[in-house]
């Protein structure tokens, strides 16, 4: 059902860790749904994400997608790091299930809230950055059942 | 890999080679239809008779009070939907428990979108009905309890003797949805004074698309499916001559092997839940320890999230399933894994693995050593282990 | 006698060597629940697409419009029922013709036991549907039109695009029975304006125990089979997988041999025609001689009785049929050569015999020479034909 | 379905054909519900059949218990005869599916109808012998389908 891509980085996920003193972290979804992200950001003083890392708890699609997503912010500053959409993992990763677009979702909505969590820290404002949903509401197409 | 072990029996089984083997004649040779008159067509209703028979003495049931049907969710939409037709001039209430298969809950949403009232029995942390809310269940309109034999998910096995006799004594028609538990667990449909009986033969090695309602003989069910008189004109369709063969193989092989079968199984299930509790440290059987079907081991490890585990199981060769196989399409935890009161991130943990005759203590050695890698791994990389950990620093 | 000639493939068909190895191995090796995730389970989920797409691409219909059922009769039923409780509210009117199968005629009984009105749409002595009956029989209720692609029994055509186009100008819903036509005759959904569409795999050298309903994607219908969420949550129970693999492969091969095979039939179909009616007296071709199954014979013999004709067909190893395989359980004679008008005594001493490509010219020869004798003795031992003789003496 | 004495008897059916002048004819069934019986006696001075004929339209079983119960009745007196029931006819072939089982029922009532017409004729009047139907009822079983 998953994407080589998708397989490549369940099986070698990058940038799995924490970073001590992070200059910001963010923790999205709960494990009602089956799924939480914390992502670690560690940011320089131009602005770029020096390094990045991840914790998921969550399926095949969220680790990959947050080790996906980690590899695409790593190195770019915060304002091209706030255009890694969920649809730009996705893509990276040849796609994914229809019911597995909400990790997508989850991946971006967890960046979005470590830059959060670094903007209050630094007590600046990143254009474009709203206050993250710490709850990703799941979007499950649903058939009509009888 | 190579070795390919597989856990998942609950979920469907193998086909016998010797089922497919019955079969196999009966589509190019033998491939009449049993209503007709020419000896290619006709002698196919005493097949069909003969399996017939091989399942009903399985049961201690009589030959005609077996149905045929497509499949064990066919049997279960059966039994409550054309019961509570036939008798809803007596009254309007459904006896149920929360931890049916959805076959039998869906099939209930529906009636109740109709007019009809269920009651929805909760379990015991076991995973085991109370007799007492049962009973205390009960009213003057109560047409029907359904209450499953064993559960698909945990393997928790119910007091359906109980539930038989009181349901008996109640004068209220009794079906159980037995899909897991028969050719597993001895039954007798008297004994446990069940009215109605739900199977489907994939689960007992034999083929796919074929299943069966026993329904005693009196209960005055109307047909589901209307149309030609096959089934003693209670079920309509060209009669499955193949899968009706394949159905009777597995029963007969099935009921051959059983006691000697479930005895290894047995051993076998209490060996593997022994070494993952010593083993693998924030875990939980679920379901009943003992009145459990012979085949079942389900476990929650806490801050695992399940698919990534049975992905990781798949890597190394082992298929396993997480809750139930037919729920998977979903993203709720399993509606069972709630019932015996999981909070929800474990039930998300939850491992189902599922033995079959052909499963040796090595394979168990196996998947204990990669499973107890694998919880490691995820654990390794889960926010919600980090922030455990940090607590209890 | 051994040499079988095998002439009842209407009742069912010879399942395919090339289907019957398709299907194998998804007995014991791919067994796995489609549900699944791990390899030999997942991958089943692929293998059913494919196979739903082969068979919707034969129709013109999308991938996802194609639901698998046990059957025709299932497929029938589900279309019926649903839609009448889908779009009750619309109105409780439904259109049918008299010749339907069982499955649709009981289904529709069923529905006016429970408040719906149903009109049986005669037929003219050929079998045909009179499209200005339909016309003045649609009311401002009426929310279903179900009228069969071709007859069972006389293998009569039904003017289904013109059906198809008032169904489509009235805005109401059609259903067609095509059981016996798909695969014999080119079927588009589009072009037909077909809203549903019932098969069954058996019919075409496929499995018994498979069929599909199709359902033009916004049709609200219902699940009939309620359970887990196979056939995107519309149709309940472990998928069939080698069933369906069977029926995908019978349909890949019906639909590559069709215009060979059906020109051959024709051609043969008339041959056999031409005889009987040439070298067997008071004898009376039944259903339409052009608008026909490519395959279908069925004649009625005066001063004969069917069973007795069958029987001494079968001791010359002739497998035929007299009216409805699905039928013979009962003592009266056909509704469908009733309602072209045969009086009963004519319509006892009917007889069906349908091709396959399998059938030979030599085989009808001998057919006809067989026929002759049986019917000649079976009148010699009739008081019906010996009144006859001596009232014309 | 059928046993090897029904095929018997279907196959090489006894006694069939016709009787000129017969001591009696009784006809019965109808050709609505896909069977008619008729039976020839001769019937000699002593009230013994001689001989006895029948043709039948129907199906295997009517065919095969006419012509087992025309066996059953030659060379019997009339009283005698009348004792040949359908469970005597039924037995004397091995059984018959349930759904056939008002064939026999058929041929007992054929042969009293016979038997009434040569009473009739020869205004005799024979012990235990009703006016026949000459419509028997189909008791089939039915189930509660609808
Ligand atoms: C026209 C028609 N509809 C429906 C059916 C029912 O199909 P099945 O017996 O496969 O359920 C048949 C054949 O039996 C049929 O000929
Ligand atoms: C307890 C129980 N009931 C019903 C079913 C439905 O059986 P089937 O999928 O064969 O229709 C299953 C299995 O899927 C089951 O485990």
């Amino acid at each position: 059902m998953y994407t080589e891509k998708v397989m490549d980085h369940f099986q070698h996920p990058r940038n799995v860790g924490e970073i001590e003193n992070a200059s910001g972290v963010g923790t999205v979804g709960n494990a009602k749904c089956g799924d939480i992200m914390r992502i670690y950001l560690d940011i320089d003083e131009n602005q770029v994400i020096r390094d990045c890392k991840f914790k998921t708890f969550g399926c095949g699609a969220a680790i990959a997608t947050s080790s996906m997503a980690t590899e695409l912010v790593k190195g770019k500053n915060i304002q091209d790091a706030l255009e890694v959409t969920n649809k730009a993992v996705m893509e990276a990763l040849d796609g994914l299930p229809p019911v597995k677009v909400h990790c997508s979702l989850l991946a971006e909505e967890a960046i979005h809230a470590a830059l959060w969590d670094y903007a209050e820290k630094h007590d600046i404002k990143i254009e474009g950055l709203e206050k993250p949903k710490n709850d990703i509401s799941e979007d499950e197409e649903d058939e009509d059942e009888y | 890999m190579n070795k390919l072990i597989y856990l998942d029996n609950a979920a469907t089984t193998k086909t016998a080679q010797e089922v497919v083997d019955a079969m196999l004649p009966y589509y190019t040779e033998q491939f009449g239809n049993p209503s007709s008159i020419y000896g290619i067509g006709a002698a196919n209703k005493d097949v069909i008779t003969k399996n017939r028979d091989i399942i009903a003495g399985s049961l201690g049931a009589k030959t005609n009070e077996i149905y045929f049907t497509a499949g064990g969710s066919e049997a279960d939409n059966w039994a409550l939907k054309a019961t509570a037709e036939a008798y809803e001039k007596k009254g309007n209430h459904i006896i149920t428990s929360k931890i049916e298969h959805h076959a039998i809950l869906h099939s209930c949403q529906y009636l109740e979108s109709k007019g009809f009232e269920v009651t929805y029995l909760d379990v015991d942390e076991n995973g085991v009905v109370d007799i007492e809310e049962l009973k205390a269940s009960i009213r003057p309109t109560t047409i029907l309890i359904s209450i499953m034999f064993a559960n698909n998910e945990i393997g928790t096995i119910q007091p359906i003797k109980e539930i038989g006799a009181i349901a008996h004594e109640h004068e209220i028609l009794f079906h159980t949805d037995a899909v897991q538990a028969f050719a597993q667990v001895p039954i007798n449909v008297d004994e446990y004074h069940i009215d109605m009986l739900s199977s489907s033969a994939h689960k007992l090695n034999g083929p796919k698309g074929i299943g069966f309602l026993y329904i005693r003989t009196g209960v005055k069910i109307r047909s589901f499916v209307h149309g030609g008189a096959q089934e003693r004109k209670r079920r309509a369709g060209t009669e499955n001559v193949p899968g009706i063969v394949g159905y009777g193989t597995a029963v007969a092989r099935a009921m051959r092997t059983m006691e000697k079968r479930t005895a290894k199984e047995v051993e076998l299930r209490d060996y593997l839940i022994e070494r993952i509790e010593n083993e693998i440290p924030y875990c939980r059987l679920n379901g009943h320890r003992t009145l459990r079907l012979p085949n079942n081991v389900n476990f929650s490890f806490q801050f695992v999230e399940g698919e990534s585990m049975l992905i990781n199981l798949d890597l190394k060769g082992i298929c396993a399933s997480s809750g139930s196989a037919c729920t998977s399409g979903s993203l709720d935890p399993s509606h069972v894994l709630l019932a015996i009161g999981l909070p929800h991130e474990i039930a998300h943990g939850s491992l189902r693995l599922t033995l079959s005759e052909e499963i040796t203590k090595e394979d168990l050695d196996y998947v204990v050593d990669q499973l107890k890698e694998i919880v490691a791994l995820i654990r390794s990389m889960s926010p919600l282990y980090e922030d455990f950990l940090k607590k209890n620093k």
